[in-house]
């Protein structure tokens, strides 16, 4: 069923836990489909300093939590914005189709926590400032636009 | 070494199959492996054991051995019932009644009836997982051609009260009563004529028999249109070639059930219940799904909040012990068990199902291993739960739940 | 001595299952008896076990292992390929082109069909049991949406012009091109490309994997509906269990079946061609039935004059010699068999017809044997015959033929 | 399939083979279903003094075939005639059930026999005294006009 990798993030996974004074909070999931995952981070300048996660789900769900959490460290905010679902999974080498679009969440998780930090803290310079990137980076606008337009109960993704 | 231990839990799922048979079904691979349609000695001598398999099989049921079809499976027995009766008594009525809780052979088989043109009931249970036979008698109607409500779920083990059910259907008179007996059948006491069926599904991979081999009780007198043509096998009620050996081996273990039922059923109620107790009594937040007393003997149905099911079984799986769950994670469906929500349970609480069902392989120690590994389990998915977080700090959880629909959390 | 050697020569009809499968299924039985819908370990291997044979199966037809779907045998594959195709296609046509020599599995089928509304065409065949391609393009209307016509005929061996009959049906383009290969796989190369099938039918027994298993082929993009519903095991095409150590047998016979299918033809043929020399020589009034070249290297068919065929199997049997006829008396029915009357054999002929299909477990002697063996029992069976009687008096024979019917005596 | 007592006298038939000059022969069956009998008999007074059967059919025909022969051996006609398909079946110990329409004509060659030698030889005096006896058999005299209605090709039997 699941890859080694994936069995390695399930059984010991990075990053578990929360963080004392989180700088912004994302939660995605669906208890339909039961999977729910909280990522929580801390931001230094532009760059994710620290990240945490929480998962009540699959194997699936808290192997790619566990992977997106060790992606993203260190990573400046609008390229950790650039990571999708599909990459986690890549990064994991896979993972079995049926797991794909309901406990692939991680990703949606860290753009909420992204967001949520945007809300509470992005002044108005900082705003700015990543706009700017963005439109340099080009079509990478849209796919910020459009991550940022997700609710928060991670109905973007593929479909339920 | 406590770690090394293979601890079985999933017999509901299926069973190893005992040593005896698969001696007697090397024989009949090996040496008398004749076409039973064949005239010649090897024919005959394969047609001989299939014979004697419809008889074993016929014993564990109170029934007689011309009554028995056999088939590729509890699945092909619950479509040749369901099928075959809709088909053939398409001139007496097109309405069936079942219930929500039924195994997906029978839901899925009666969905696709719906499609042709028949009306289904599908009946609700109670919170234990029990039909009520008073709601089998208000739906029955003069277009009703077939009841088919199970013996005992697979999933959460409630036994249901068949019989009397049996006796509604009865006093109707035109309906014809099936029984999904798979999970039953080896388990429990089935007899045919107590229980007032007309039709009863059995299974062989669930009795420590081989894999792809079932049965249909057929009562004398009942017709039925066939699903699969050909030959005249099996009466001209189910075409191909004999699977001999499948058969010869689910008679076989027909037969050990039949001679152990007694000590079977006391062997996995005290293994049963001491699974129970040694559970719930450590792991707060956990819940027994199913009837406190009627159900099966080798039946153990727990949910436990803020963790879901597949996390728990992969975990267990690492020490050794299998399992199984009603969550949607473990299946490839999008939706947990529709059986645990027929029951009224929350999705985090479907979610958060574990199945563990005994066997004559397992032992006292068995239990005292899986007693001494889950709550561990259970600690530590739940240290990496935000559900329990949000438990542990007093909020009402997650913010997540879709609008409009049910979503108790204290349960 | 020669009396107590046993020589099975009804490979057709069903093969003893090689030792090395045995190996497996009991391995898959004992130890890695999972349910592979479970996730813990065991239900991993066994869905292991599973993908793997589904591979060994694909690659002995040049397919690809997602276009196989497990079935309990060929008769449940011929019916979902039938079945699933006419009631899937329902919108697109309601016309089947079939041939008069299929086996009961496609026949029986079909006539169930026509009693739903379809219309079939059973195609007539040549004296040697030969299907014309040009009989095909004729059949073929806009509502064709069906073409079912076998690889090699089960009773005679007669090798049809499938590739031909392929072409024939991908010009029209809206057809399905379904074969029944049971004969033919893993006795003579098959490949689906080469074919232009669309489905394509084969069984587990007929190649020395265990019996209750078989498989359908199922060109991607091919639509239809199944027969059994209920899980969601083999991509929805065919629910239940799956029969893991039957289908892990399968497989493994299929790759043996790979391995060795030059030698297994060689050696076949040599057998063969013995038998049907060392038969045709010594008994007068004996001829072969089918076609001289185009025929399955296992097969021997020959029909022995004023003797019925189910006496002379008897006295094979008494012989060690396992056999089979085309008599009605062999079959429970009141027909001889269907192929050998529409080749135009006369009833009486095909009543005397012996079927030898020879395998790898035989070897030169055993033919020997049976050279040596049939002759003396013709010998004895003809002097009881009052049709040998009438013959050798020069009468013309019995005066029973009821009128209306062609009956000539001079075959 | 069959029992051992069939099995006995299919593999050692009793009275196979033709009469020299025979007073009666009877032929019944059916190509369609492969079973073809022929008894002959020689009548001595109003007594089978000997009988022979020529069969083409299946173990169920010659076992049976040889069983009428035996039964009837030294019997007078009317007591030959009363010999049912039936009774030749329980005389063998029974037959599988397929057997019992097409492959169980052997009493019917006989009567078929008994009638060949009844419109050659059976004179005024002979039926006479036939008759009477078989009037004083009560019911006897249905069954026996039935059996000499019976078409030589056995259509009178079960059913095909
Ligand atoms: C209640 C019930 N019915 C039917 C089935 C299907 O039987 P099988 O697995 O033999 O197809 C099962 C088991 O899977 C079952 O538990
Ligand atoms: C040509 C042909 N088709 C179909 C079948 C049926 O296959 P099975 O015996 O696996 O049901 C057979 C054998 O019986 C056969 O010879």
């Amino acid at each position: 069923m699941y890859n080694e990798k994936v069995m390695e993030h399930f059984y010991n996974p990075k990053n578990v836990g929360e963080l004392k004074d989180p700088d912004g909070i994302g939660r995605v999931g669906n208890p339909t489909c039961g999977d729910i995952m909280q990522i929580a981070i801390k931001v230094k300048g532009d760059r994710i300093a620290d990240v945490k996660f929480q998962t009540f789900g699959c194997g699936a769900a808290i192997a790619t939590s566990s992977m997106v959490t060790e992606m993203v460290k260190g990573k400046t905010l609008d390229e950790a914005q650039e990571i999708s679902n599909r990459a986690v999974a890549d990064a994991l080498g896979g993972l079995p189709p049926n797991k794909m679009h309901c406990s692939n969440l991680a990703a949606d998780a860290l753009h909420e926590a992204i967001k949520d930090y945007r809300a509470k803290y992005g002044g108005t310079d900082r705003n700015a400032a990543t706009q700017a990137q963005v439109q340099a980076a080009g079509e990478t606008a849209a796919s910020t636009a459009a991550a940022s337009d997700k609710p928060m109960s991670g109905e973007g993704k593929d479909k339920h | 070494m406590a770690e090394t231990r293979r601890v079985y839990l999933d017999h509901a799922a299926t069973t190893p199959v005992h040593p005896e048979v698969v001696k007697i079904m090397d024989y009949y691979m090996l040496e008398a492996f004749g076409n039973p349609s064949s005239i010649h000695s090897l024919g005959r001598e394969a047609r001989k054991g299939v014979e004697e398999a419809r008889e074993q099989v016929a014993a564990l049921m109170g029934a007689t051995a011309n009554e028995i079809v056999f088939t590729a499976g509890g699945t092909e027995a619950d479509n040749l019932a369901i099928q075959g009766v809709a088909y053939g008594r398409r001139d007496v009525g097109n309405h069936i009644i079942t219930s929500a809780i039924e195994h997906h052979a029978i839901l899925h088989t009666c969905q696709h009836l719906e499609k042709e043109g028949y009306k289904v009931t599908y009946l609700p249970v109670d919170k234990h997982g029990m039909v009520d036979p008073d709601d089998v008698k208000k739906a029955l109607t003069p277009q009703t051609i077939l009841v088919t409500i199970m013996a005992a779920n697979n999933e959460v083990g409630t036994i249901q009260p068949s019989a009397v059910i049996g006796r509604v259907v009865k006093e109707h008179g035109q309906a014809y009563y099936h029984m999904d007996a798979v999970q039953t059948y080896g388990n429990w006491p089935v007899n045919v004529n107590d229980l007032h069926v007309d039709l009863l599904t059995v299974s062989s991979h669930k009795i420590y028999g081989p894999k792809g081999v079932g049965a249909l009780y057929l009562r004398k007198g009942v017709k039925l249109v066939p699903i699969v043509f050909g030959g005249s096998h099996e009466r001209k009620r189910r075409a191909g070639t004999e699977n001999v050996p499948g058969i010869v081996g689910f008679g076989k273990a027909a037969e050990i059930a039949r001679e152990t039922l007694d000590q079977r059923i006391a062997h996995n109620t005290a293994l049963r219940d001491r699974l129970i107790s040694g559970l719930l009594s450590p792991i707060d937040y956990a819940h027994l799904n199913g009837h406190p007393t009627q159900r099966l003997p080798n039946n153990v149905n727990i949910s436990i909040e803020f963790v879901e099911g597949e996390s728990m079984l992969l975990n267990l799986d690492m020490k050794g012990i299998a399992a199984s769950s009603g969550s949607a994670c473990t299946s490839g469906s999008l939706e947990p068990s529709h059986v645990l929500l027929a029951m009224g349970l929350p999705h985090e609480l479907a979610h958060g199902s574990l199945r563990m069902t005994v066997g004559t392989d397992n032992n006292m120690e068995d239990m005292e291993h899986v007693i001494a590994t889950l709550p561990d389990i259970v600690r530590r998915l739940r240290q990496m739960s935000p559900l329990y977080a949000d438990k542990i700090k007093g909020h009402a959880a997650a913010p997540l739940t879709p609008a409009g629909e049910e979503h108790p959390h204290d349960v």
